[in-house]
């Protein structure tokens, strides 16, 4: 299709300005984390600059437990939510088997449940059950909510697979789990790891879950809430403004192997289809 | 030893019985508990206890401790937390005064801790707390007085905050919370929404006391005084920095509810103009028009509670602790501990400033205990409707 | 082309680069109203960018389009008299066919009764039968049926031209066959202009009133299909129309030169004189070569060993070789058989000189 | 049918393979949903201001719910999500569009740029806007210095909520709609444009059915997740308006009355599940996907 020149520099300029209203309050939180004050108003002179929030954050023990507790968290529920999602996404979109309308319909219940009664829900649940509350109870609450949000991202892979690839991998003898090996998750692998980062960070950014969940594990979403509501520092701001850097790395790590997948699926598609 | 032999015993009991209705997975954690909790306290409190410059010399005495700390906005949702089955996770928890005796000891949510270690800190503290005539207050007692629940530490009168720029401090102690109800504070003042001080100041708003069953009248006063606040208010918020802040910049004169617990930040940065106000006579008991609270830190009725619980209490007594607590990060505050002199001789004048210790006896003496509300349930019902259906 | 008839579409020098890579090339050629006209060129011969120009899905980088004498360069596909068959088809998925064929009534405000009717026919005119198909979900129709749905929706467009993109290439060859057929009657029927674009001249043979050959961006030869098949303009051509001989020579002087077939070299007689020393092909046609018989003379003659034969039902295809590495394809009548070694020989006037 | 292929120990049947590979989610949502909603539904039921679970059910509590206005709530919540949802279809669609079919390298540049941002918990986020737009803040401050206006703060109303709300979830909205765009074929669309149709057209017949699954999930999402919202109205909106979780969360803390609030989850849930389901009723990925999986 024809796309002029005029219309792309439209886009292009509609998209920069959506970014940078995006950003806005990403901005706003770097210069409230570089105020000496923790009350300003803006814009403050040069002297009122300090780098001393950073350098509380970066040796806070306080902030390195909630780091690993929301690290924790995410790497399991990534893990969990990906692999249950893979499964679910298969019976989401590709086998024909009998319940699958209705399972289509309930997977997306857990996302239509608000997300801090569920948590408590599930507080009451563990209760219930003589379970202590820890990281891993808050590991549970994320994946029972992110796990249908993985199955869908995969499943919309999974439609789009070739059906027929399959089924000539098990022509030519495969197993099942041979052709689930060499065939299904090559071919899904970049909705997969699409899906992992999609979980790390819906689990990492949560709140309403954890509040509930983590017992004496405070995640960092949790302790930024309470230092926010209560006692105030430009600390809490420095911490947001230190995760999204770390955040841009891990990111630009993440979506180079997906990058790096898509290619290689890519190739295994084109090598297998033949066109 | 004795306990931790119960307890793996218990635990192994509880898996065999989990593990029968194929429940097995439920019960490791709790296997991970019975190896002992002497390397691991888990503190529930109000912001301050949390703080690293608190923490950070405890967990240098006791080399690999796991020492967790979270602080909540409310005291009925921190209780809330051990009734939904973490009084398994909790060791400590710090809460204001009425709490622990109106509440949680009742509901065997805590328990006593020793008074034969604790009763010379007591005894140091500053009047109001110990004297010989009342004894130790009786917030940090057992109804029936036999058993010590908790330790006191950090108080303050809790009322209303000014900008001085705007509103004079005379004027403001004089007129009390009414003040609030004249038509030329509509938009002016933002609404700190900590519900159950928020019901409190409505009921002394409306010229009675809280603390006591309301005739249908007085909750038909209190209905339309809750309406009236929520309609004027300029801001509603439950964060006490962002009051400030709208404080601070001129877009609000006053905050309702308020006390040098979430003021007295912004003063020690140098806002002066900002000011808590203690009104001078009230509906309250005596005529006071001014509420106080103080912290009492309790150890949780937790099975498997940490030996260093009483510990930490016993740390925070120490002069350079108490100092640290009252100084803490984000809140500062006076604490019982001053009326000794290697405590008192360790805060500087813009600390002593930040809060208003030239007038904090004065405003204490106008105080009445915090207690918790007979009907609160009513009235936070009315409460919550009126916030709810707010015009404006 | 037909003198007379004005011209419906004029190329007039197109050339299209797609940064340093020129796809097409100084391209011009015209098409009369009401003629089936081909493009034919292997896979990468710029026809499918040329095909996208001349809808409106591509900008020329210099050159003219005209449509009735209007400059169409900058109008869009959707404002141009042309519509075409995508290879794909690119039937809307989530339409039935019937509302797939009303598509450019709805676009242009039909009323329902309208459209309806209009399908019906249209329907009816592709051997699908509306009361059958109407309704049907455009995924769950055969090859052959998308092929006719795609037809008839972009002759309810009713445009001035029709482009095609290779739509039969992924049939098989009964139906294509078959498609062909339908494909030219229904042409000759709406009097509509039709563009086709294939890489099989055989395909284009079939259909189309004139051909034009791409190779590289560029037009090599345009023409009748018969016009083009005795008189191919070089190598290239004669290659490209199917099953032919070319031999490689190399002038002698006079109407003589040398064959080489790699191991051995023929000199042979050539039907006109040549510039010593050039380099020619020489095209001979499966039918014109001959088995001589004992004492049979023509124009030239090699021995040759017949390798394989194949039936072609009243005639015998032949592969024979000159020499190891080198055949030739012989076509006979079926008593005209023959086997081992033989005498294979043609006359001059059936060959011709072409560049190679 | 092991006669028939000795070879095989056993097979399994089209029908086994889908329900096994259903049955780890089933089984997580049994554990980790069912019966936890099992548990506030019942607590519901139980009388208010208790604790225990083990009591003689009543309706009191929806009695209470109906007595009171907590239908204002509900309105509002529901009002404002479905105004974040039309608003955030708009603003994304475009951006969609042009990341599936146009950019190439920013395609993946805004993905990371949005993704990132989501690192930081929303609520430091919305406190960036609070910054952002309190007097002499950043925008005030800046309107200042270089135009000499005096702006008051631009927070505390319900724009501002819908704005907050917008932000926030606007990756659950764009990053389905680019998934939905990308299964548009280009050559679809191109016949589209060549039978007559125009831009507006090929968008309304064309892009917009055809990237229906990725529009429904979004729009899904986004609703489902901002009626739940509770910060937005909170720290942006100066508690303008109360949210139906905002309600629920005061009555979990604040009135420590959990069955009133159990109940009013269920009502909630309720509600929204019939939103969602009146949505799902109409929109079938299959059929709009063109595709039938096989067994």
């Amino acid at each position: 299709m024809i796309v002029s020149r005029t219309q792309k520099a439209g886009f292009s300029l509609y998209a920069g300005l959506v970014l940078l209203v995006f950003y806005f309050p990403v901005f706003c939180i770097i210069v409230a984390s570089l105020s000496k004050r923790r009350f300003f108003s803006f814009p403050y002179p040069q002297e009122q600059i300090t780098f001393k929030w950073y350098e509380d954050a970066l040796t806070s023990p306080q902030v390195h437990d909630f780091v690993s507790v929301s690290l924790r968290i995410g790497v399991v529920t990534a893990l969990a939510s990906v692999t249950i999602g893979f499964f679910s996404a298969l019976a989401y979109a590709r086998y024909r088997w009998k319940g699958r309308k209705t399972f289509q319909r309930l997977v997306l219940l857990p996302l239509f449940f608000p997300q801090s009664v569920l948590g408590l829900a599930l507080l009451m649940w563990f209760n219930f059950l003589d379970v202590t509350t820890s990281w891993w109870t808050a590991a549970i609450a994320h994946t029972v909510w992110i796990a249908p949000i993985t199955t869908l991202i995969i499943s919309i892979q999974a439609y789009g697979l070739d059906e027929s690839l399959e089924e000539a991998a098990r022509d030519m003898g495969a197993t099942r789990w041979q052709i689930l090996r060499k065939i299904t998750i090559p071919l899904l692998l970049p909705g997969m790891i699409s899906a992992t980062c999609f979980a790390v960070l819906l689990s990492w950014g949560n709140f309403a879950l954890s509040l509930f969940t983590t017992g004496a594990d405070s995640a960092l979403p949790e302790w930024l809430y309470a230092r926010m509501t209560s006692g105030y520092q430009p600390m809490v701001p420095a911490v947001g403004v230190l995760n999204v850097l770390f955040a841009i790395i891990l990111v630009l790590v993440l979506f180079g192997i997906v990058k790096w997948s898509t290619r290689k699926s890519r190739r295994a598609t084109a090598a297998a289809g033949g066109h | 030893m004795k306990t931790t032999h119960n307890f793996s015993r218990r635990d192994f009991m509880k898996l065999a019985g989990a593990a029968a209705a194929g429940l097995a997975f439920s019960s490791v954690p709790n296997l991970a508990w019975a190896a002992g909790r002497d390397k691991e306290l888990n503190i529930l409190c109000w912001e301050g206890y949390n703080s690293d410059n608190v923490l950070n010399p405890f967990r240098k005495m006791h080399k690999g401790l796991s020492l967790k700390a979270e602080s909540g906005t409310d005291d009925p949702s921190m209780i809330n937390k051990l009734r939904a089955g973490e009084i398994k996770v909790w060791d400590l928890i710090n809460l204001n005064q009425c709490w622990a005796r109106q509440q949680m000891w009742g509901e065997g949510l805590i328990k006593p801790i020793s008074m034969e270690r604790f009763m010379p800190y007591i005894e140091k503290m500053m009047p109001m707390f110990y004297n010989k005539e009342m004894g130790i207050n009786p917030f940090a007692l057992s109804p029936d007085g036999k058993e010590l629940i908790g330790m006191m530490q950090r108080f303050g009168p809790m009322n209303f905050v000014v900008n001085t720029k705007k509103i004079s401090v005379d004027m403001a102690e004089d007129q009390g919370l009414p003040m609030f109800l004249d038509p030329k504070m509509k938009g002016k003042y933002g609404l700190l929404a900590w519900d159950n001080w928020n019901v409190m100041h409505m009921c002394i708003t409306a010229g009675f006391s809280p603390y006591k069953e309301h005739t249908p009248e007085e909750v038909e006063k209190f209905k339309q005084t809750a309406q009236t606040l929520f309609a004027n208010a300029a801001m509603i918020s439950g964060d006490p920095a962002q009051l400030n802040q709208a404080l601070i910049n001129g877009e609000i004169d006053a905050i309702y509810s308020g006390g040098i617990y979430t003021c007295s930040v912004a003063r020690f940065e140098g806002f002066n103009e900002v000011h808590h106000i203690s009104p001078r006579r009230g509906p309250l008991e005596g005529g006071k028009g001014s509420l106080q609270w103080f912290e009492l830190t309790s150890v949780v009725n937790n099975p498997d509670v940490s030996p260093l619980a009483e510990d930490f209490l016993e740390y925070v007594q120490r002069p350079d602790i108490c100092h640290t607590v009252a100084m803490a990060e984000a809140s500062h505050n006076p604490v019982t501990q001053m009326s000794q002199p290697e405590v008192f001789n360790k805060f500087k004048k813009d600390e002593l400033n930040s809060f208003h210790w030239d007038t904090l006896e004065d405003q204490m003496n106008r105080s009445v205990d915090y207690q918790v509300v007979p009907d609160n349930d009513l009235l936070t019902s009315i409460y919550n409707e009126a916030k709810r259906t707010r015009e404006g | 082309m037909d003198e007379s008839a004005a011209p419906i579409l004029e190329v007039a020098g197109v050339t299209k680069r797609f940064g340093k890579f020129t796809a097409v090339n100084d391209v011009s050629f015209q098409i009369a109203d009401g003629e089936f006209f081909t493009l034919v060129g292997p896979s990468g011969s710029g026809k499918t960018t040329l095909l996208r120009m001349l809808v409106g899905m591509e900008k020329p980088t210099e050159g003219a389009l005209k449509i009735r004498g209007q400059t169409v360069n900058d109008l869009p596909p959707n404002k141009r008299p042309t519509c075409m068959v995508f290879q794909s088809l690119a039937l809307f998925p989530h339409m039935t066919v019937g509302k797939n064929v009303e598509f450019p009534l709805t676009i242009r405000g039909a009323g329902e009764s309208e459209r309806r009717t209009r399908a019906w026919e249209l329907l009816k005119l592709l051997h699908l039968d509306p009361n059958r198909y109407y309704n049907k979900n455009v995924t769950q129709c055969s090859g052959g049926e998308r092929q006719r749905v795609a037809l008839a929706r972009a002759l309810a467009y009713d445009p001035d031209i029709l482009f095609f993109d290779e739509p039969l290439s992924a049939l098989d060859a009964r139906l294509r066959k078959m498609l062909q057929k339908e494909l030219k009657d229904i042409q000759r029927s709406t009097k509509k202009t039709f563009c086709y674009v294939t890489h099989s001249l055989e395909e284009a043979m079939v259909m189309s009133d004139r051909v034009a050959i791409l190779r590289a961006g560029v037009i090599e030869q345009i023409g009748r299909p018969d016009e083009i098949y005795a008189a191919p303009k070089n190598a290239f051509v004669a290659e490209f129309m199917g099953e032919v001989n070319l031999l490689d020579i190399t002038a002698a002087g006079g109407a003589t030169a040398n064959w080489d077939t790699g191991r051995k070299t023929y000199p042979l007689n050539l039907p006109a004189p040549l510039e010593p020393g050039a380099a020619r092909k020489l095209l001979i046609r499966p039918e014109s070569l001959r088995f001589l018989k004992e004492g049979e003379t023509a124009g030239n003659a090699v021995p040759v060993k017949i390798l394989n034969e194949f039936s072609l039902g009243s005639r015998i295809q032949y592969h024979v070789e000159v020499v190891p590495g080198c055949t030739l394809t012989v076509e006979r009548l079926r008593e005209e058989r023959a086997s081992g070694e033989a005498l294979l020989g043609w006359e001059l006037a059936d060959s011709q000189i072409l560049e190679s | 049918m092991s006669d028939k292929q000795p070879k095989k120990k056993f097979s399994f049947g089209p029908g086994l393979v889908g329900a096994l590979s259903a049955s780890p989610f089933a089984l997580l949502m049994l554990f980790g949903f069912v019966a936890p909603l099992l548990c506030v539904v019942w607590f519901g039921l139980m009388p208010p201001k208790t604790f225990e679970l083990l009591q003689a059910p009543t309706l009191e509590n929806y009695r209470t719910i109906f007595e009171q206005t907590y239908f204002k709530s509900i309105m509002w919540s529901l009002g404002l999500a479905a105004v974040t949802v039309v608003i955030l279809l708009a603003v994304c669609y475009p951006l969609a569009f042009a990341m599936a079919k146009i950019f190439r390298s920013g395609t993946a540049f805004i993905t990371y740029a949005i993704a990132t941002s989501l690192f930081v918990s929303e609520n430091i986020r919305l406190f960036g806007w609070v910054i952002g737009f309190m007097k002499k803040g950043v925008v005030g401050g800046l309107l200042e210095t270089w135009f000499g206006l005096q702006i008051d703060s631009l927070l505390y109303n319900v724009p501002v909520i819908v704005l907050g709300m917008c932000y926030v979830y606007l990756p659950f909205m764009l990053f389905p709609l680019v998934l939905g765009v990308n299964m548009v074929p280009d050559q679809v669309r191109e016949a589209a444009f060549d039978l007559g149709a125009s831009r507006w057209q090929v968008f309304r017949k064309i892009d917009l059915p055809l990237s229906m699954p990725g529009v429904m999930i979004g729009s899904l999402l986004v609703f489902v997740l901002s009626v739940g919202a509770i910060s937005e109205a909170k720290i942006l909106g100066g508690q303008k308006v109360v949210t139906i979780a905002s309600d629920i969360e005061s009555e979990f803390t604040y009135a420590q009355n959990w069955p009133l609030g159990s109940a009013l989850s269920t009502l909630f849930i309720v509600l929204t599940t019939i939103v969602v389901f009146l949505a799902l009723a109409r929109f079938d990925l299959e059929k709009l996907l063109g595709k039938k999986p096989s067994e």
